[in-house]
Protein backbone atom coordinates (compact mmCIF):
# COMPACT_ATOMS: atom_id res chain seq x y z
CA UNK A 1 0.00 0.00 0.00
CA UNK A 2 1.64 3.39 -1.01
CA UNK A 3 1.45 6.57 -2.87
CA UNK A 4 4.26 8.05 -4.52
CA UNK A 5 5.39 11.37 -6.12
CA UNK A 6 8.10 11.62 -8.62
CA UNK A 7 10.03 13.47 -11.49
CA UNK A 8 11.08 10.63 -13.20
CA UNK A 9 8.77 8.33 -15.78
CA UNK A 10 6.93 6.37 -13.75
CA UNK A 11 7.92 2.31 -13.50
CA UNK A 12 4.91 0.48 -12.83
CA UNK A 13 5.14 -2.40 -10.30
CA UNK A 14 3.14 -5.10 -10.45
CA UNK A 15 4.92 -7.82 -8.50
CA UNK A 16 5.08 -9.15 -4.93
CA UNK A 17 1.23 -9.72 -4.83
CA UNK A 18 -0.52 -11.73 -2.52
CA UNK A 19 -1.26 -15.22 -3.67
CA UNK A 20 -4.64 -14.92 -3.24
CA UNK A 21 -4.65 -11.99 -5.60
CA UNK A 22 -7.73 -12.51 -8.54
CA UNK A 23 -8.43 -9.24 -9.81
CA UNK A 24 -5.88 -6.10 -10.45
CA UNK A 25 -7.49 -3.14 -12.13
CA UNK A 26 -5.12 -0.49 -13.22
CA UNK A 27 -5.67 2.63 -14.11
CA UNK A 28 -3.19 4.86 -16.35
CA UNK A 29 -3.61 8.71 -16.87
CA UNK A 30 -1.67 9.95 -20.07
CA UNK A 31 -1.49 13.02 -21.11
CA UNK A 32 -3.78 13.93 -24.44
CA UNK A 33 -3.03 16.00 -27.09
CA UNK A 34 -6.04 17.49 -26.67
CA UNK A 35 -8.57 19.75 -24.34
CA UNK A 36 -11.27 21.34 -24.84
CA UNK A 37 -10.87 21.57 -28.27
CA UNK A 38 -7.27 22.88 -28.04
CA UNK A 39 -4.17 21.09 -29.29
CA UNK A 40 -1.86 20.29 -26.33
CA UNK A 41 1.73 20.08 -27.12
CA UNK A 42 2.86 19.39 -23.86
CA UNK A 43 2.20 19.51 -19.91
CA UNK A 44 3.76 20.77 -16.88
CA UNK A 45 2.82 19.04 -13.53
CA UNK A 46 3.52 20.96 -10.22
CA UNK A 47 3.22 19.77 -7.04
CA UNK A 48 2.84 20.62 -3.31
CA UNK A 49 5.13 18.09 -2.35
CA UNK A 50 3.95 17.96 1.57
CA UNK A 51 0.15 18.25 1.22
CA UNK A 52 0.26 15.76 -1.92
CA UNK A 53 2.19 13.05 -0.01
CA UNK A 54 0.08 13.38 2.84
CA UNK A 55 -3.48 13.33 0.93
CA UNK A 56 -1.96 10.62 -1.00
CA UNK A 57 -0.94 8.27 2.01
CA UNK A 58 -4.81 9.28 3.35
CA UNK A 59 -6.78 8.07 0.40
CA UNK A 60 -4.41 4.96 0.28
CA UNK A 61 -5.45 4.22 4.08
CA UNK A 62 -9.16 5.32 3.19
CA UNK A 63 -9.54 2.81 0.53
CA UNK A 64 -7.92 0.06 2.56
CA UNK A 65 -10.48 0.06 5.25
CA UNK A 66 -13.24 0.38 2.74
CA UNK A 67 -13.00 -2.10 0.50
CA UNK A 68 -12.10 -5.46 0.79
CA UNK A 69 -8.38 -5.08 -1.05
CA UNK A 70 -5.28 -6.91 -0.76
CA UNK A 71 -3.24 -4.17 -2.50
CA UNK A 72 -3.46 -0.33 -3.26
CA UNK A 73 -0.38 1.79 -4.83
CA UNK A 74 -0.54 5.20 -7.05
CA UNK A 75 1.98 7.13 -8.42
CA UNK A 76 1.82 10.35 -9.88
CA UNK A 77 4.39 12.55 -11.87
CA UNK A 78 5.33 15.78 -11.50
CA UNK A 79 7.69 17.76 -13.47
CA UNK A 80 7.13 18.59 -17.86
CA UNK A 81 5.48 15.74 -19.92
CA UNK A 82 5.31 15.25 -23.37
CA UNK A 83 2.02 13.89 -24.86
CA UNK A 84 1.28 9.87 -24.19
CA UNK A 85 3.70 10.34 -21.25
CA UNK A 86 2.41 8.59 -18.06
CA UNK A 87 0.84 11.17 -15.84
CA UNK A 88 -0.62 8.81 -12.69
CA UNK A 89 -0.34 5.42 -12.23
CA UNK A 90 -2.65 3.67 -10.01
CA UNK A 91 -3.63 -0.44 -9.06
CA UNK A 92 -5.90 -1.90 -6.59
CA UNK A 93 -5.72 -6.05 -6.37
CA UNK A 94 -8.21 -8.00 -4.18
CA UNK A 95 -9.44 -11.43 -4.03
CA UNK A 96 -12.50 -10.42 -6.61
CA UNK A 97 -12.60 -7.89 -9.49
CA UNK A 98 -15.43 -6.08 -8.41
CA UNK A 99 -13.66 -4.46 -5.41
CA UNK A 100 -11.02 -4.06 -7.12
CA UNK A 101 -12.74 -1.79 -9.52
CA UNK A 102 -14.04 0.25 -7.00
CA UNK A 103 -11.15 0.62 -5.27
CA UNK A 104 -9.23 1.95 -8.59
CA UNK A 105 -12.02 4.40 -9.24
CA UNK A 106 -12.32 5.75 -5.57
CA UNK A 107 -8.64 6.60 -5.60
CA UNK A 108 -8.26 8.20 -9.06
CA UNK A 109 -11.34 10.36 -8.31
CA UNK A 110 -9.92 11.51 -4.67
CA UNK A 111 -6.44 12.36 -6.32
CA UNK A 112 -8.28 14.27 -9.14
CA UNK A 113 -10.07 16.45 -6.03
CA UNK A 114 -7.92 16.12 -3.37
CA UNK A 115 -4.13 16.01 -3.94
CA UNK A 116 -2.73 19.53 -4.78
CA UNK A 117 -0.63 19.31 -7.96
CA UNK A 118 -1.90 21.59 -10.84
CA UNK A 119 -1.57 21.17 -14.43
CA UNK A 120 -0.02 23.81 -16.63
CA UNK A 121 -1.21 22.71 -20.32
CA UNK A 122 1.06 23.84 -23.33
CA UNK A 123 -0.82 24.84 -26.48
CA UNK A 124 0.73 24.25 -30.41
CA UNK A 125 -0.28 28.17 -30.85
CA UNK A 126 2.53 29.09 -28.09
CA UNK A 127 0.22 29.62 -25.04
CA UNK A 128 -0.09 28.26 -21.90
CA UNK A 129 -3.02 28.29 -19.09
CA UNK A 130 -3.22 26.50 -15.88
CA UNK A 131 -5.72 23.84 -15.98
CA UNK A 132 -9.00 24.78 -14.01
CA UNK A 133 -11.55 22.32 -12.41
CA UNK A 134 -13.77 24.45 -10.52
CA UNK A 135 -16.12 21.32 -9.87
CA UNK A 136 -13.37 19.18 -8.13
CA UNK A 137 -13.30 21.32 -5.10
CA UNK A 138 -15.20 23.40 -2.45
CA UNK A 139 -13.33 26.37 -1.86
CA UNK A 140 -13.37 28.62 1.23
CA UNK B 1 0.62 41.23 14.52
CA UNK B 2 1.14 37.70 13.04
CA UNK B 3 4.33 36.73 10.94
CA UNK B 4 3.77 33.92 8.71
CA UNK B 5 5.52 32.38 5.79
CA UNK B 6 3.62 32.01 3.04
CA UNK B 7 3.65 29.81 -0.60
CA UNK B 8 2.32 30.61 -3.98
CA UNK B 9 1.67 27.25 -6.28
CA UNK B 10 0.40 27.22 -9.82
CA UNK B 11 -2.28 30.08 -10.88
CA UNK B 12 -1.62 32.12 -7.61
CA UNK B 13 2.23 31.95 -8.00
CA UNK B 14 1.88 33.64 -11.71
CA UNK B 15 -0.73 35.96 -10.28
CA UNK B 16 1.28 36.89 -7.11
CA UNK B 17 4.44 37.53 -8.88
CA UNK B 18 6.67 35.36 -6.35
CA UNK B 19 6.34 31.91 -4.52
CA UNK B 20 7.00 32.93 -1.05
CA UNK B 21 7.07 35.40 1.20
CA UNK B 22 7.33 36.33 4.88
CA UNK B 23 4.56 38.57 6.49
CA UNK B 24 3.56 40.57 8.98
CA UNK B 25 -0.38 40.63 9.14
CA UNK B 26 -3.46 41.66 11.21
CA UNK B 27 -5.95 39.05 9.68
CA UNK B 28 -6.77 36.67 12.69
CA UNK B 29 -8.55 33.71 9.66
CA UNK B 30 -6.98 32.10 6.96
CA UNK B 31 -10.40 33.89 5.21
CA UNK B 32 -9.48 37.01 6.41
CA UNK B 33 -5.85 37.01 5.15
CA UNK B 34 -7.02 35.92 1.31
CA UNK B 35 -9.15 38.85 1.10
CA UNK B 36 -6.02 41.01 2.34
CA UNK B 37 -3.62 39.15 -0.11
CA UNK B 38 -6.80 39.10 -2.50
CA UNK B 39 -6.60 43.26 -2.76
CA UNK B 40 -3.06 43.55 -2.73
CA UNK B 41 -2.29 40.95 -5.82
CA UNK B 42 -5.69 41.68 -7.42
CA UNK B 43 -5.63 37.26 -7.32
CA UNK B 44 -8.74 36.33 -9.73
CA UNK B 45 -9.72 33.65 -7.89
CA UNK B 46 -13.21 34.09 -5.16
CA UNK B 47 -13.39 32.12 -2.39
CA UNK B 48 -15.27 29.49 -3.52
CA UNK B 49 -12.16 28.22 -5.62
CA UNK B 50 -9.45 28.46 -2.71
CA UNK B 51 -8.26 25.72 -0.27
CA UNK B 52 -6.26 26.40 2.33
CA UNK B 53 -3.26 24.91 4.08
CA UNK B 54 -2.16 26.06 7.20
CA UNK B 55 1.24 23.79 8.24
CA UNK B 56 0.95 21.61 5.29
CA UNK B 57 -2.79 20.06 5.89
CA UNK B 58 -5.90 21.24 4.85
CA UNK B 59 -7.57 23.65 7.49
CA UNK B 60 -11.07 25.26 7.72
CA UNK B 61 -11.18 28.76 6.23
CA UNK B 62 -11.63 30.40 9.66
CA UNK B 63 -8.99 28.44 11.07
CA UNK B 64 -7.18 30.98 13.27
CA UNK B 65 -3.05 31.84 12.48
CA UNK B 66 -0.47 31.78 14.59
CA UNK B 67 2.82 33.23 14.68
CA UNK B 68 5.11 30.68 12.21
CA UNK B 69 2.31 29.08 10.70
CA UNK B 70 3.06 28.21 6.86
CA UNK B 71 0.08 29.43 4.86
CA UNK B 72 -1.12 27.86 1.07
CA UNK B 73 -3.61 28.86 -0.69
CA UNK B 74 -4.62 25.99 -3.02
CA UNK B 75 -6.07 27.13 -6.13
CA UNK B 76 -8.36 24.51 -7.81
CA UNK B 77 -6.69 21.06 -8.75
CA UNK B 78 -7.04 19.67 -11.84
CA UNK B 79 -4.38 16.74 -11.72
CA UNK B 80 -4.25 13.30 -12.73
CA UNK C 1 -10.13 -3.57 -31.07
CA UNK C 2 -9.91 -7.30 -30.24
CA UNK C 3 -10.22 -10.11 -28.70
CA UNK C 4 -7.68 -12.78 -28.58
CA UNK C 5 -7.58 -16.79 -27.10
CA UNK C 6 -3.58 -18.12 -26.49
CA UNK C 7 -2.06 -20.94 -25.13
CA UNK C 8 1.09 -18.75 -24.73
CA UNK C 9 1.50 -16.51 -21.59
CA UNK C 10 -0.19 -13.51 -22.30
CA UNK C 11 1.63 -10.37 -23.48
CA UNK C 12 -0.22 -7.33 -22.62
CA UNK C 13 0.63 -4.14 -25.56
CA UNK C 14 -0.33 -0.89 -24.18
CA UNK C 15 0.94 0.77 -27.36
CA UNK C 16 -0.07 2.48 -30.50
CA UNK C 17 -2.78 4.51 -28.61
CA UNK C 18 -4.79 7.08 -30.16
CA UNK C 19 -3.09 10.84 -29.13
CA UNK C 20 -5.96 11.60 -27.46
CA UNK C 21 -6.40 9.19 -25.26
CA UNK C 22 -6.09 10.41 -21.48
CA UNK C 23 -7.60 7.08 -19.56
CA UNK C 24 -6.34 3.28 -20.06
CA UNK C 25 -8.24 1.29 -17.62
CA UNK C 26 -6.73 -2.50 -17.47
CA UNK C 27 -8.02 -5.71 -15.66
CA UNK C 28 -6.10 -8.47 -14.87
CA UNK C 29 -7.44 -11.48 -13.44
CA UNK C 30 -4.87 -13.96 -12.04
CA UNK C 31 -4.97 -17.57 -11.09
CA UNK C 32 -6.09 -17.08 -7.29
CA UNK C 33 -3.96 -19.95 -4.49
CA UNK C 34 -7.59 -20.18 -3.18
CA UNK C 35 -11.32 -20.53 -3.97
CA UNK C 36 -14.11 -21.31 -2.26
CA UNK C 37 -12.26 -21.87 0.73
CA UNK C 38 -10.39 -24.97 -1.04
CA UNK C 39 -6.19 -24.40 -1.56
CA UNK C 40 -5.58 -24.51 -5.15
CA UNK C 41 -2.51 -25.53 -6.64
CA UNK C 42 -3.49 -25.14 -10.70
CA UNK C 43 -6.11 -24.34 -12.68
CA UNK C 44 -6.83 -25.94 -16.35
CA UNK C 45 -8.30 -23.39 -18.94
CA UNK C 46 -10.68 -25.13 -21.71
CA UNK C 47 -12.05 -23.08 -24.67
CA UNK C 48 -14.51 -23.69 -27.14
CA UNK C 49 -12.49 -21.74 -29.96
CA UNK C 50 -14.56 -21.10 -32.83
CA UNK C 51 -17.52 -19.82 -30.40
CA UNK C 52 -15.03 -18.16 -27.86
CA UNK C 53 -13.70 -16.08 -30.59
CA UNK C 54 -17.14 -15.21 -31.78
CA UNK C 55 -18.10 -14.25 -28.26
CA UNK C 56 -15.77 -12.51 -27.71
CA UNK C 57 -15.23 -10.06 -31.04
CA UNK C 58 -19.01 -9.88 -30.17
CA UNK C 59 -18.02 -8.18 -26.70
CA UNK C 60 -15.49 -5.78 -28.28
CA UNK C 61 -17.67 -4.63 -30.93
CA UNK C 62 -20.64 -4.22 -28.05
CA UNK C 63 -18.08 -1.76 -26.04
CA UNK C 64 -17.24 0.10 -29.00
CA UNK C 65 -20.80 0.70 -29.93
CA UNK C 66 -22.13 1.59 -26.29
CA UNK C 67 -18.97 2.99 -24.49
CA UNK C 68 -17.45 6.33 -25.88
CA UNK C 69 -13.71 4.91 -26.09
CA UNK C 70 -10.78 5.19 -28.09
CA UNK C 71 -9.79 1.13 -27.52
CA UNK C 72 -10.46 -2.04 -26.19
CA UNK C 73 -8.50 -5.43 -26.31
CA UNK C 74 -9.13 -8.43 -24.74
CA UNK C 75 -6.67 -11.86 -24.13
CA UNK C 76 -7.57 -15.16 -22.46
CA UNK C 77 -5.29 -17.89 -21.67
CA UNK C 78 -6.24 -21.33 -22.42
CA UNK C 79 -4.37 -24.31 -21.22
CA UNK C 80 -2.78 -25.22 -17.90
CA UNK C 81 -1.86 -22.45 -15.32
CA UNK C 82 0.10 -22.04 -12.29
CA UNK C 83 -0.63 -19.41 -8.97
CA UNK C 84 -0.01 -16.14 -10.55
CA UNK C 85 -0.01 -16.36 -13.92
CA UNK C 86 -2.51 -14.10 -15.95
CA UNK C 87 -5.28 -15.41 -17.15
CA UNK C 88 -7.41 -12.81 -18.83
CA UNK C 89 -6.24 -9.41 -19.90
CA UNK C 90 -8.46 -6.31 -20.93
CA UNK C 91 -7.40 -2.80 -21.56
CA UNK C 92 -9.92 0.03 -22.97
CA UNK C 93 -8.82 3.53 -23.61
CA UNK C 94 -10.96 7.14 -23.48
CA UNK C 95 -10.52 10.47 -23.42
CA UNK C 96 -12.36 10.26 -20.64
CA UNK C 97 -11.22 8.20 -17.29
CA UNK C 98 -15.28 6.87 -16.55
CA UNK C 99 -16.02 5.26 -20.20
CA UNK C 100 -12.51 3.32 -19.76
CA UNK C 101 -13.63 2.26 -16.29
CA UNK C 102 -17.21 1.29 -17.42
CA UNK C 103 -15.86 -0.44 -20.98
CA UNK C 104 -13.13 -2.67 -19.33
CA UNK C 105 -16.17 -4.00 -16.34
CA UNK C 106 -18.17 -4.32 -18.88
CA UNK C 107 -15.98 -6.69 -21.02
CA UNK C 108 -14.66 -8.89 -18.04
CA UNK C 109 -18.31 -9.59 -16.92
CA UNK C 110 -19.60 -10.00 -20.37
CA UNK C 111 -16.67 -12.62 -20.85
CA UNK C 112 -17.65 -13.79 -17.60
CA UNK C 113 -20.96 -14.53 -18.87
CA UNK C 114 -21.19 -15.54 -21.84
CA UNK C 115 -17.39 -16.75 -23.84
CA UNK C 116 -17.04 -20.46 -23.57
CA UNK C 117 -13.94 -21.59 -21.71
CA UNK C 118 -14.27 -23.56 -18.75
CA UNK C 119 -11.88 -23.98 -15.43
CA UNK C 120 -10.89 -27.13 -14.02
CA UNK C 121 -9.41 -26.83 -10.33
CA UNK C 122 -6.18 -28.71 -8.95
CA UNK C 123 -6.39 -28.57 -5.75
CA UNK C 124 -3.38 -29.54 -2.94
CA UNK C 125 -4.90 -32.35 -1.83
CA UNK C 126 -4.73 -34.51 -5.09
CA UNK C 127 -8.25 -34.03 -6.19
CA UNK C 128 -9.80 -31.98 -9.34
CA UNK C 129 -13.03 -30.27 -10.32
CA UNK C 130 -14.62 -28.29 -13.01
CA UNK C 131 -15.45 -24.79 -11.78
CA UNK C 132 -19.07 -23.76 -12.05
CA UNK C 133 -20.58 -20.71 -11.84
CA UNK C 134 -24.42 -21.23 -12.42
CA UNK C 135 -25.46 -17.32 -11.92
CA UNK C 136 -23.16 -16.55 -14.72
CA UNK C 137 -25.48 -18.15 -17.53
CA UNK C 138 -29.00 -18.46 -18.98
CA UNK C 139 -29.86 -22.36 -19.41
CA UNK C 140 -32.46 -23.78 -22.08
CA UNK D 1 -33.81 -38.84 -39.16
CA UNK D 2 -31.10 -36.46 -38.85
CA UNK D 3 -27.08 -37.00 -38.51
CA UNK D 4 -25.36 -34.76 -36.25
CA UNK D 5 -21.74 -34.37 -34.95
CA UNK D 6 -21.61 -33.43 -31.49
CA UNK D 7 -18.29 -32.22 -29.45
CA UNK D 8 -18.31 -32.37 -25.92
CA UNK D 9 -16.25 -29.87 -23.41
CA UNK D 10 -14.94 -29.74 -20.23
CA UNK D 11 -17.58 -31.38 -17.35
CA UNK D 12 -19.82 -32.70 -20.18
CA UNK D 13 -16.91 -34.56 -21.87
CA UNK D 14 -16.02 -36.01 -18.35
CA UNK D 15 -19.54 -37.18 -18.06
CA UNK D 16 -20.16 -38.64 -20.99
CA UNK D 17 -16.79 -40.36 -21.59
CA UNK D 18 -15.16 -39.33 -25.11
CA UNK D 19 -14.85 -35.35 -26.59
CA UNK D 20 -16.82 -36.14 -29.89
CA UNK D 21 -19.35 -38.34 -31.50
CA UNK D 22 -21.60 -38.63 -35.23
CA UNK D 23 -25.21 -39.89 -34.56
CA UNK D 24 -28.11 -40.38 -35.82
CA UNK D 25 -31.19 -39.23 -33.78
CA UNK D 26 -35.04 -38.59 -33.90
CA UNK D 27 -35.03 -35.22 -31.76
CA UNK D 28 -36.20 -32.81 -33.80
CA UNK D 29 -34.80 -30.02 -31.50
CA UNK D 30 -31.80 -29.40 -29.31
CA UNK D 31 -33.60 -29.43 -26.51
CA UNK D 32 -35.14 -33.22 -26.93
CA UNK D 33 -31.49 -33.85 -28.23
CA UNK D 34 -30.21 -32.90 -24.76
CA UNK D 35 -32.49 -34.65 -23.02
CA UNK D 36 -32.00 -38.17 -24.76
CA UNK D 37 -28.50 -37.72 -24.13
CA UNK D 38 -29.01 -36.80 -20.39
CA UNK D 39 -30.63 -40.07 -20.17
CA UNK D 40 -28.09 -41.97 -22.45
CA UNK D 41 -25.52 -40.47 -20.41
CA UNK D 42 -26.53 -39.83 -16.85
CA UNK D 43 -25.24 -36.44 -17.21
CA UNK D 44 -25.80 -34.72 -13.94
CA UNK D 45 -26.40 -31.26 -15.47
CA UNK D 46 -30.06 -29.92 -15.18
CA UNK D 47 -31.36 -28.37 -18.36
CA UNK D 48 -31.62 -25.05 -16.76
CA UNK D 49 -27.53 -24.90 -16.77
CA UNK D 50 -26.77 -25.72 -20.19
CA UNK D 51 -26.59 -23.48 -23.46
CA UNK D 52 -26.83 -25.02 -26.84
CA UNK D 53 -24.19 -23.82 -29.53
CA UNK D 54 -25.56 -25.08 -33.25
CA UNK D 55 -23.20 -24.69 -36.01
CA UNK D 56 -20.31 -22.64 -33.54
CA UNK D 57 -23.40 -20.17 -32.75
CA UNK D 58 -25.53 -20.12 -29.37
CA UNK D 59 -28.97 -21.04 -30.44
CA UNK D 60 -32.57 -20.67 -28.83
CA UNK D 61 -32.57 -24.45 -27.10
CA UNK D 62 -36.11 -25.06 -29.40
CA UNK D 63 -33.82 -24.72 -32.72
CA UNK D 64 -34.31 -27.32 -34.87
CA UNK D 65 -31.55 -29.62 -36.24
CA UNK D 66 -30.26 -30.11 -39.54
CA UNK D 67 -28.87 -32.64 -41.38
CA UNK D 68 -24.89 -32.20 -40.69
CA UNK D 69 -25.36 -29.50 -37.48
CA UNK D 70 -22.46 -29.61 -35.44
CA UNK D 71 -24.17 -29.41 -31.95
CA UNK D 72 -22.26 -28.24 -28.48
CA UNK D 73 -23.98 -28.02 -25.06
CA UNK D 74 -22.52 -25.40 -22.96
CA UNK D 75 -21.93 -26.38 -19.19
CA UNK D 76 -22.06 -23.32 -16.69
CA UNK D 77 -18.93 -21.12 -17.70
CA UNK D 78 -16.51 -19.84 -15.60
CA UNK D 79 -13.80 -18.25 -17.14
CA UNK D 80 -11.88 -15.04 -16.53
Amino acid sequence: MSFQLTNQPINPLIESLHPHTGGIVTFEGLVRAINDDREVSSLEYEAYPELALHEGHAIISEVREQFDILEARAIHRAGHLAIGDLAVWIMSAAIHRKEAFEATEYIINAIKARVPIWKKEYYSDGEANWVRCDRCIHGL
Amino acid sequence: MTTLHITYFAALRDATGHAEETLTTEAVTAKALFHDLTAKYHWPFSEANILVAINDRYRPADSVLKEGDRVVFIPPVAGG
